[in-house]
């Protein structure tokens, strides 16, 4: 156990911040916090993704050339670049949907004066 | 409470399955074996371009960041026609 | 409410000089990470939302109106749909070319450059459409989102 | 030029034209509508130049994006599976664009159209890629492109379509990133995105617990996007309180296309013991679509809303077809993507009606439709052929998917699943009728008195001819798909099952 606490930290952390953003998504009242749940939970996964492409001993994906390619390039040295591409796309998602949400809060908070939920679901059933 | 019995119940499954994973920075994880050894030592042979994250970001799944920014470019249609014309009482409902 | 638009006037100045000072470096420092990203951390992502952060600082320091004559609403609409049309142009360009859509060493036939290079150049349109995406729809989403949409500068108005 | 580059096209067309339509539209309105037809149209015309490409080479097409070999490219992948549904989406994006120009016209303000027809022409890219992409991480961006177009569409409906939209967004955010998360476990087993190589790698895993937890929480994410019953709650209130002009593009091919990622899923990257045998998701997934077909006929029924009853009825189809894929034999899949098919016909037929309902008579309240036909005569007759082929009358399609099904329960030695899909079809019966009975053969009193004498020369529906010709098209498309559902299965469905069922 200790051993898996030890070597595998990245997997059991994500876990936790996956599990308070989904927490934070179910239980709160408020619509705010029910979106900063959700980032929570997004960027978590985003932690998880850049965790699977670290290499012991490796530096960023940025191929020395100096000029002239010299020797053959060792793929150990360098990290994985793959997560990080995929995670690009991650964060621009996440932007897009905390700006969607915002907006929709907007509306919603143009409409019936409330960001809370029970209050809302009164206000739609008069 | 329900919620908490669920989210721990949740945790507890995803900490099982996850002792399966790879041990971290291993660089024998098929993750850094499979794909990304091309990538990292083709990219200045094949493209010119040094940084390795540019090279698969722009050219080898150029596709992908496409349709991110197209993503981008919906989220920003979408939040011009939520929000425009608020004040003139034809905001949606 | 207090009417965004025409809102109080901020009159201390240190503020604004400093913003005023700062505001070119940051957009000169957006451009670097722009240009840079072929050998360095950088890109057009990184580059548009360096650019959208300075007009937001110049929003915040001075205000709205005065970051809405710098950058009209008519060129948000334009560079919005510019930068993404870029990306997708040069990658229909290949197809024109008869090579699959994205593949840029296609473009050997516009640029004198071996395959390789012509990438090179590929990927640099790529980013420039990118960057150009980026910076406007952060704009537009922050204009929208702060003045809850009484640009009111659509062409035909809003009372139709 | 040769259909060699055709499944790119067909995804960068309307991409291309919904930049354009939005530069545009800023300046013109007027050049917004033909642009749009003009995209979805050149769709068409690539939809079915693919299916003549599979239908005469027989094997699948590969087309490597920016010409990278797949596992380090992107590669689409067409196949006897997705041409079928591409060619559905095309047609259903034509007609709902031709109906919902002068509906638009009137739930949208002026300004406002040129932003609704990007974000329409975005989703059609959206379904267009999930449906022809061979990568698991690029279905994931183009997953997001539909639910964002989706999202903001229905936020511009009736009262409360906002606070509806953002449900829709928490549950759409929970399903998307379970499955970015699915991927990712995938990834760091075997360390490759494409789903023909993940194939080759994944049964060396099939023991492994971390596979098992990736394919669970794949399975939640693409049930959340497809509305499966525990986790459909999101789907009745969006597709209700959005306007009539985006309800009939979403609610008809937004669900059936996470219904197809699931079925790729399961036969393209999964291998079937995997899923049968040595884990028994596929009965799991059966039962929980079983309940959910009786518990959505059930609350259909109770609606009184014509919309949302509707809304609960691609509930209980979703779950029809999520039958067929748990039999996990030849037939159950047959019937389960003759379903997939012939439901995305019937949900546009039955919303463009409803739509033309609600615009004419302001209600949807069942117990107001009385005497409708004698106004509205083609627009209810194109409701009951909607009606029958639901209920799976004989000559309409509804009737030869439900066939296939109900054989593959059997086949399958699934009793309950047969009593299911039986009882469920009596109780659309009961649900459609009762609508019939009400417009049809109201009370005797309350027939208008004009109206008494039968010889009222027969006068067209007071409709625009932009909302009835798409209506009355797509009925005539389930009475084809009912005559020509065997050509279907012999030349696409049959090859498009693996083998090993």
């Amino acid at each position: 156990m200790i051993e898996y606490l030890v070597t595998k930290h990245s997997y059991w952390f994500y876990i936790i911040l996956i599990m308070m953003g989904f927490y934070g998504m179910m239980v709160k009242n408020n619509l705010m916090k029910k979106l900063i749940g959700m980032n929570i939970f997004q960027w978590s996964i985003i932690l998880f993704f850049i965790s699977i492409g670290a290499k012991k001993g490796a530096t960023i994906p940025i191929i020395e050339t100096h000029g002239v390619l010299n020797q053959a390039v060792r793929a150990a040295d360098y990290i994985n670049p793959l997560p990080h591409v995929l995670m690009l796309t991650a964060i621009v998602v996440g932007v897009a949907t905390t700006g969607i949400a915002l907006a929709l809060l907007i509306i919603i908070y143009q409409n019936y004066g409330t960001l809370e939920e029970d209050e809302i679901i009164e206000a739609l059933k008069k | 409470m329900l919620a908490l019995f669920i989210t721990m119940i949740a945790g507890a499954l995803l900490v099982y399955s996850a002792e399966e994973f790879p041990r971290w920075g291993d660089p024998q994880q098929p993750a850094s074996i499979h794909v990304s050894q091309r990538y990292i030592e083709k990219t200045v042979e094949e493209t010119g371009v040094p940084n390795a994250v540019t090279s698969v970001l722009a050219d080898y799944r150029g596709y992908d960041t496409m349709f991110e920014t197209s993503v981008i470019f919906s989220a920003g249609v979408a939040v011009m026609m939520l929000l425009r014309g608020m004040r003139h009482g034809k905001n949606p409902r | 409410m207090v009417r965004i638009l025409d809102d109080i006037i901020l009159d201390d100045s240190i503020i604004r000089t400093c913003s005023r000072i700062m505001l070119p470096f940051i957009q000169i420092y957006s451009l670097y990470v722009f240009v840079h990203g072929h050998s360095s951390p950088g890109g057009g992502f990184q580059g548009g939302c360096i650019m959208a952060a300075s007009f937001i600082l110049l929003a915040v320091a001075f205000s709205i109106r005065e970051a809405k004559r710098r950058f009209k609403e008519k060129y948000i609409v334009i560079f919005c749909s510019l930068g993404v049309f870029i990306y997708a142009g040069t990658g229909a360009v290949a197809v024109f070319f008869s090579g699959n859509f994205l593949d840029y060493s296609t473009w050997t036939h516009i640029l004198p450059t071996t395959p390789v290079m012509a990438r090179y150049y590929g990927m640099a349109m790529i980013e420039l459409g990118v960057q150009i995406t980026v910076m406007a729809v952060i704009i537009s989403i922050f204009m929208d989102l702060v003045t809850k949409g009484d640009h009111g500068e659509a062409p035909d108005g809003e009372d139709d | 030029m040769t259909t060699v580059h055709f499944p790119a096209l067909i995804v960068v067309t309307p991409l291309i034209a919904s930049f354009i339509v939005f530069a545009v539209g800023w300046f013109d309105r007027r050049y917004c509508f033909p642009l749009v037809i003009g995209a979805l149209t050149a769709c068409l015309i690539f939809a079915a130049g693919l299916a003549a490409a599979v239908l005469d080479n027989g094997n699948p097409l590969h087309y490597h994006l920016g010409s990278w070999p797949p596992p380090w490219g992107i590669e689409y992948v067409v196949d006897h599976l997705n041409v079928l549904i591409l060619l559905a989406i095309a047609v259903i994006a034509l007609l709902s664009a031709i109906y919902s120009r002068s509906m638009a016209a009137r739930e949208f303000p002026q300004a406002k159209l040129p932003q609704l027809y990007t974000l329409y022409l975005l989703q059609v890219t959206g379904l267009f890629g999930i449906t022809i992409t061979g990568d698991v991480f690029n279905l994931y961006v183009l997953l997001e492109i539909a639910s964002f177009s989706a999202y903001a569409m229905i936020a511009m409906g009736e009262r409360g379509a906002a606070f509806a939209a953002f449900r829709y967004m928490i549950f759409g955010t929970i399903g998307a990133c379970s499955y970015m998360l699915g991927v990712g476990y995938l990834y760091i087993l075997t360390g490759s995105l494409n789903m023909a190589d993940l194939n080759q790698l994944l049964p060396a895993l099939y023991q492994s617990k971390a596979l098992l937890a990736g394919f669970s929480l794949l399975l939640v994410g693409i049930a959340i996007k497809m509305a499966l019953f525990p986790v459909h709650t999101w789907l009745p209130d969006s597709y209700t309180l959005a306007p009539s002009s985006v309800s009939v593009l979403l609610a008809p091919l937004s669900t059936k296309v996470g219904a197809y990622v699931l079925i790729r899923i399961l036969l393209s990257v999964f291998n079937a013991p995997f899923y049968t045998s040595l884990y028994p998701a596929a009965p799991v997934l059966g039962w929980i679509a079983a309940a959910g077909v009786l518990f959505a006929a059930f609350l259909a029924i109770a609606q009184s809303d014509l919309k949302r009853m509707l809304c609960y009825l691609i509930v209980c189809e979703i779950g029809y077809i999520v039958i067929g894929v748990s039999s996990s034999n030849r037939l159950g899949l047959t019937g389960a993507l003759l379903h997939l098919v012939n439901d995305m016909f019937m949900m546009a037929c039955l919303f463009a009606v409803t739509g033309i309902i609600y615009a004419h008579a302001r209600t949807r309240n069942i117990y107001e439709l009385r005497n409708l036909h004698r106004t509205l005569p083609l627009t209810m007759a194109v409701f009951v052929t909607g009606a029958l082929a639901v209920i799976g009358v004989p000559p309409l399609c509804g009737f030869f998917s439900k066939w296939y099904l109900v054989l593959g329960a059997i086949q399958a030695q699934q009793w309950f699943f047969v009593f299911v899909i039986l009882m469920s079809s009596l109780l659309n019966t009961v649900l459609f009728f009762r609508i019939i009975e009400q417009v049809y053969f109201p009370p005797r009193e309350s027939i208008p008195a004009e109206h008494a004498h039968h010889d009222t020369p027969f006068r067209l529906d007071p409709v625009p001819m932009g909302e009835l010709i798409p209506a009355a098209c797509l009925a005539c498309f389930l009475i084809l798909l009912g005559f020509f559902s065997n050509m279907l299965i012999t030349r696409f469905i049959s090859r498009a099952i693996p083998g090993t069922f």
